[in-house]
């Protein structure tokens, strides 16, 4: 029996600096004897010398494999310790885990994308894939709208994505909560963002973000008249194994890594969830 | 302790003072919380609101550094209601006369006012403590820590003689000692004014028969307490020092002083687990096995000493500091540096230390150890001390009055800054438990407690990070809004080298015990900006 | 793996505790249930008792300070060095210019030797240690 | 299918049966120190030690099961990469003594531990393990095994069940490992006889009425289903909860864990896995310092809930076993049993 809590090594090939604190690595796993493969909102256990594991988002898309991208915030001891790797360094993998966007179930829907800070990075693969398929399908998704908030200009990141997606059509809006003197765009909370009209009877929204966002976006958009089933979001939570054992994300008898991360409302609403609360 | 930690829970009353005993006397909070549980009182004085407050049954939130007012208004009401224990005054006590004398000119309103504790909430305190010849009165550092710690004890003193609260099971006075071994490093005389067993050096007999064991002149001159040692500064009169196990650059008062007295030794050794803060700045440092690799006893808070067995060969190069001892000893030429094994370090100890007389380790195996006094090989050890007769024949009262502390609140440093441990999860200046990975996480960085209303006033939310600032020194540390500490009053502890909260606590000592003042000193604090 | 009672090395209430031994290793901490003050419980820092003694930032190895840094030496250069610095200090200012401090971490024999050492050998009583801290 | 056998085992062969199961395993079972303690230990030599089948052990299976720390890997980070190591082999061990509760708990973490996918290092040691069981004829003090359906004798799970019949024990085999080892050490046994099937029966209904503690754990666990705990109860317990990790760390079905990697130099280091437990608030909290549990109001809830409800939904069993190591334990007074009580005394008011 293979040690369960041994992980894959990979190394970094590139990094991208998507803001002060937030960086992109851009890992392909060494050995390629058994076949990877993922869908955009599962996520990772990441690897780092010294530092244990920590569970990470995968934040792009299938189609790039065989490189996966982590997008990480400096925060603790080992996103610190990320954040000093350099290219050519290695890391280690455990995954993917957790359950996944049903991107298949997109055919034809509008997609409301909402997403706050670092929240973007498991939300980035979805609306990758989602333009990709665009290209091959015969009944895509039509228009994918994504809001996205941050707390200072130099705090927006994933700059470089956002441009890509402008380019391919999606109405991409952004905010700051803090005006600032040369920024044009929106100023305010995300949720002012969500307007009415975005809204069409076909819509499904992927919400990710801090807590306090995912709160009252849910609720505006409840309000607003889109069922239950309609809204998903994932959700963060500490995490030791990431395969239902270890018991750190236990949520009111469900499990955040096996039963999650990605949840719809109506799943989430009866459980006591600190995001709804 | 005079009693056994064992015997609390069947105690009638507790009177818990200066000591939060939930987070730093596990043991003794869980004997205290049957005892409760089972009907008995439990009367908490604190400043600060702890887990233990929380289950009293009357807290007295005094303003901090008022105890002894506290204490003699308490005295005064349980003689007005007739509730001392005049039999036990007249058999074991003296100068009884003197302090009622003393307390009958106290003005009890007025002392109201100085612990700002309601004058019925002091009497319904004192009433329940006397009426029951079941209390116990257990106290730790926020009783001693202060400039009169020595006066705080004798009240304490005073109020358990007063009741006869003393010299039996379930009824005394309980010093709760902090370290594992506090006890047994006074009981062996790491202490400047006497030999092992509390002998004094001044004592022609003690000093020949030790002289005769330890073939050495037992030297007279009075030796210097910690504080005087490492406050001296640049201009004091040691010049080298040798320093076993501890972290006085952290858990000292006045920490800059310290650091400064410390690095202009002309040398220093440290022998210690880790490399502490103070270990960085010696001259030889040795590398220390812990308890889990060497053999010896500790004496815990009720006397008990008990046989710690080692578990493992010590790690890497490291030695036993009873090793690195005798062969500094051996270097340095002085005699009976040759035992072969603890056993044979214990024998000496009785040899020379009456209370450790009947201390031996084939004795100490058995029974889970013994208590002192022990005085021969087959005395069964002491479970509760004061029994018939009081160290010194009959208990003194002594007159005690209340004196502000050193440091007063003002217009420029309007908080009074309270320190001690923490949380459950950390210990002193936490060289061990900061290298336990369980514990820093569930308590990974230093807060300071501070009341909502203050922090509304002030502007601040939870988690915000500010800087202290006292007389002496500045720190930075975030802060945590909790009712655990009153308006005007803030709380942190010393286990964080990061915070260094002794930089800005007076170093004004206790006269006689030269224990700091770590409980009280006036600071002020504004927001930290962020960049 | 094997059981070896000791006490507990935190505060005063000196708590029986078994340290659970494999290989050289301490992996656990167990709470004895005869002891009469443990009784079967311990506190958070009893039950990790053991996750220290093995941390990587344990001092392994005695240093000297050579120019300015702290270096890894031999015992007997560590000992002879600091019996040699004390005695130096002795006969340039007396020994009361040598200050020690005992540990409440450390045991009596320890504590017994230290103060012995002090008071017999170095010919002073200048030791103390932190019992009021 | 299981060839189920039942045989009695004299009482003056038993510890030469135990010195023939000795030679070809390790063999743990409940000795008696020097202390009057009485802990599962490694036996090295049969005739040195105490066999103590008269006190409940202090600690449970779990301390080698899933023990308090145990290397899941070694890595090295050099210049070479970042490897891992897989950890060495377990050896074959038989666990004698084991009570009923124990054992119910073994069954309930081979589950947990068995979905979504099979933890390696539990199962490694799990797989090599032979358990024998003791059935109970007098119950600790804090025992009620019977309210929690995990004792005092068990149907099923153990390789062996051992009853004490007076002059023998009454041994079932419950696992083909059982079987076999009887098949093997047969000439230690007698066939079963009509008297001592009564006997035992008898025994079963004298136990039965000599427990200590009335707790109603199906009954709560049924209120648990049907109601919302009023935040009152939570928070009145967990007022009272000093943090100590105690009621996790001995309880036989607690089984969250925590794995960290320590390093031992600079390139090398070991992956660690250890007890946690959720009534702590590091349990939850997330790196920047969010955490969704309130350890003051809510220290206790996680774990009763699991036990007593999500378990209870999931498998018609809480998953408190009634061995009653956590009611003595706690500093503060608030065990499962005090729990139960609350819950049940509030339905009546």
């Amino acid at each position: 029996m293979k040690e369960i809590f041994i992980p894959d090594r990979a190394v970094i090939r590139e990094i991208l600096n998507e803001n002060k604190q937030i960086k992109t690595f851009r890992l392909e796993l060494l050995d390629k004897t058994h076949p990877f493969s993922f869908r955009p909102g599962q996520f990772l256990m990441l690897s780092v010398p010294h530092c244990g594991e920590a569970a990470i988002s995968i934040s792009s898309s299938p189609t790039a494999l065989p490189l996966i991208d982590l997008s990480i915030r400096k925060a603790g001891k080992l996103t610190t310790a990320v954040h000093a790797l350099q290219v050519g360094d290695e890391v280690g993998i455990r995954g993917p885990f957790g359950t996944f966007f049903p991107v298949a179930n997109f055919h034809g829907r509008d997609l409301l994308f909402v997403a706050g800070g670092i929240g973007l990075a498991p939300l980035k693969g979805v609306i990758d894939v989602c333009l990709f398929q665009q290209e091959l399908e015969e009944n895509p998704v039509q228009q994918i709208t994504l809001l996205y908030g941050s707390r200072t200009v130099a705090d927006i990141a994933f700059s470089q994505a956002i441009e890509a997606w402008r380019q391919q059509g999606v109405d991409c809006q952004l905010t700051v909560d803090i005006d600032e003197l040369d920024w044009q765009d929106h100023v305010g909370l995300v949720t002012d963002l969500l307007k009415p009209e975005l809204l069409t009877k076909d819509t499904t929204a992927l919400i990710c973000g801090p807590p306090i966002m995912i709160r009252f976006v849910i609720a505006q958009l409840s309000e607003m008249g889109l069922s239950d089933t309609a809204i998903l979001t994932t959700l963060e939570r500490h995490m030791k194994c990431g395969m239902g054992l270890c018991g750190h994300c236990h949520l009111d008898g469900k499990l955040v890594c096996v039963d999650g991360p990605v949840f719809t409302y109506a799943a989430l609403k009866n459980l006591h969830v600190m995001e709804l609360n | 302790m005079t009693n056994s930690i064992g015997e609390l829970q069947d105690a009638d009353v507790f009177l818990v003072t200066g000591s939060n005993t939930t987070e730093t006397h596990p043991q003794i909070a869980r004997n205290i919380l049957q005892g409760v549980d089972q009907g008995a009182q439990l009367i908490v004085i604190d400043p600060r609101k702890t887990d233990l407050a929380k289950q009293a049954h009357i807290h007295l939130a005094l303003r901090p550094g008022t105890d002894i007012a506290l204490i003699n208004a308490m005295m005064r009401i349980i003689i007005d209601e007739n509730l001392a224990d005049e039999l036990f005054i007249s058999m074991r006590t003296e100068n009884y006369e003197a302090l009622r004398d003393f307390l009958f000119r106290l003005d009890l309103d007025e002392i109201a006012a100085i612990t700002g504790i309601e004058l019925k909430t002091i009497r319904d305190a004192a009433c329940i403590y006397a009426r029951s010849s079941k209390s116990v009165i257990c106290y730790c550092l926020g009783v001693t820590q202060h400039c009169c710690g020595t006066d705080n004890v004798q009240t304490v003193a005073n109020l358990a003689m007063l009741t006869g609260n003393v010299e039996k099971e379930h009824g005394g006075v309980d010093p709760l000692r902090g370290q594992n071994n506090v006890q047994g490093a006074c009981d062996m005389a790491a202490l400047p004014a006497v030999l092992p067993g509390y002998q004094a050096i001044t004592n022609l007999d003690t000093c020949t028969r030790f002289r005769e064991v330890w073939k050495r002149e037992i030297p007279q001159n009075p030796g210097l307490s910690l504080t005087e040692m490492t406050h001296a500064g640049a201009d004091g009169n040691i010049r080298a020092m040798f320093i076993m196990g501890e972290n006085p650059v952290l858990s000292d008062p006045h920490l800059k002083q310290v650091e400064k007295t410390l690095t202009n030794l002309d040398f220093l050794a440290v022998s210690d687990i880790f490399l502490t803060e103070t270990a960085s700045l010696a001259h030889v440092v040795f590398p220390a096995a812990s308890f889990a690799e060497k053999n010896g006893t500790i004496t815990n808070s009720e006397r008990r000493v008990q046989l710690c067995q080692q578990a493992i060969n010590p790690i890497g190069n490291c030695r036993p500091d009873g090793e690195i001892i005798m062969e500094l000893g051996r270097r340095l030429g002085c005699p009976g540096m040759d035992f072969q094994s603890q056993a044979e370090v214990m024998e000496e100890i009785s040899l020379l230390t009456p209370i450790y007389g009947g201390m031996h380790y084939d004795r100490l195996q058995e029974n889970w150890g013994l208590q002192w006094p022990c005085w021969n090989r087959d005395h069964p050890g002491t479970k509760f001390l004061h029994k018939y007769y009081f160290s010194r024949g009959k208990g003194q009262f002594t007159v005690t009055r209340h004196q502000e502390p050193a440091e007063r609140t003002e217009k420029h440093y309007p908080f009074t800054l309270l320190t001690g441990r923490g949380s459950y999860h950390h210990y002193h200046t936490a060289t061990m438990t900061r290298n336990s990975t369980r514990l820093v996480r569930e308590y990974p960085e230093a807060l300071l407690e501070i009341s909502k209303e203050d922090c509304t006033k002030l502007h601040l939310a939870d988690g915000d990070l500010v800087e202290l600032n006292s007389r002496r020194g500045k720190v930075r540390v975030k802060t945590q809004i909790t009712d655990r500490v009153q308006p005007g009053t803030v709380f942190t502890s010393f286990h964080f080298w990061e915070v260094p909260i002794n930089q800005l606590t007076v170093d004004a000592m206790d006269p006689r015990s030269k224990c700091p003042e770590f409980k009280v000193c006036a600071v002020d604090l504004k927001k930290v900006c962020h960049d | 793996m094997q059981d070896v009672m000791t006490i507990c090395n935190y505060c005063g209430c000196g708590c029986g505790v078994y340290l659970r031994v494999n290989q050289n290793r301490v992996v656990g901490s167990y709470p004895s249930k005869n002891h009469p003050i443990t009784q079967g419980n311990l506190c958070s820092k009893g039950w990790h008792l053991h996750e220290f003694i093995h941390s990587h930032n344990r001092l392994t190895e005695p240093l000297l300070r050579k120019n300015g840094q702290l270096q890894e030496v031999s015992w007997d250069e560590a000992l002879d060095f600091t019996a040699s610095s004390l005695q130096q200090t002795k006969q340039d200012h007396g020994a009361d210019a040598i200050g020690v401090l005992a540990s409440a971490k450390c045991s009596n024999e320890e504590n017994y030797l230290l103060q012995k050492l002090t008071r017999a050998g170095l010919g002073t009583n200048n030791i103390d240690h932190c019992a009021r801290l | 299918m299981i060839d189920l056998r039942e045989l009695i085992l004299p009482k003056d062969q038993l510890l030469p049966f135990l010195r023939k199961l000795k030679k070809e395993s390790r063999l743990i079972a409940p000795v008696q120190n020097n202390y009057g303690d009485t802990l599962f230990t490694e036996i090295d030599d049969l005739d040195a030690v105490k066999i103590d089948l008269c006190h409940q052990p202090q600690a449970s299976l779990k301390p080698f099961l899933l023990p308090q720390q145990e290397i899941l890997a070694s890595y090295r980070s050099d210049n070479k990469g970042y490897r891992f190591y897989e950890p060495e082999e377990e050896e074959d061990t038989i666990y004698f003594g084991v009570r009923s509760c124990d054992l119910t708990a073994v069954l309930y973490t081979d589950l947990v531990f068995s979905q979504p996918v099979k933890d390696s290092s539990y199962y490694k040691r799990r797989n090599q393990s032979t358990i024998i069981t003791i059935g109970c004829n007098q119950p600790f003090s804090n025992c009620f095994c019977e309210a929690t359906e995990s004792g005092p004798y068990l149907e099923y799970g153990y390789d062996l069940q051992l009853i004490d019949i007076g002059e023998a024990y009454f041994v079932s085999a419950g696992r083909s490992k059982g079987a076999d080892i009887l098949d093997k050490w047969s000439y230690f046994f007698r066939s079963v006889e009509k008297e001592d099937r009564e006997k035992r029966y008898q025994l079963l209904l004298e136990v039965r009425g000599k427990f200590n503690k009335n707790i109603q754990v199906s009954h709560a666990c049924r209120l648990l289903q049907e109601h919302e705990v009023e935040e009152q109860i939570w928070q009145q317990l967990s007022s009272r909860c000093y943090d100590c990790g105690g009621c996790a760390y001995v309880c036989p079905t607690c089984t969250c864990f925590s794995v960290d990697d320590t390093p031992i130099d600079s390139n090398k280091g070991l992956r660690l896995r250890s007890w946690d437990a959720c009534t702590s608030a590091g349990f939850t909290r997330m790196t920047g310092g969010h955490n969704p549990v309130d350890r003051r109001q809510h220290a206790l809830k996680r774990r009763f809930l699991h036990k007593l409800k999500f378990d209870f939904a999931e498998h018609g069993k809480p998953s408190c076993t009634g061995c009653g190591r956590c009611i003595d334990i706690c500093f503060g007074g608030v065990d499962i049993t005090s729990f139960i009580r609350l819950l049940v005394k509030g339905e009546r008011a």
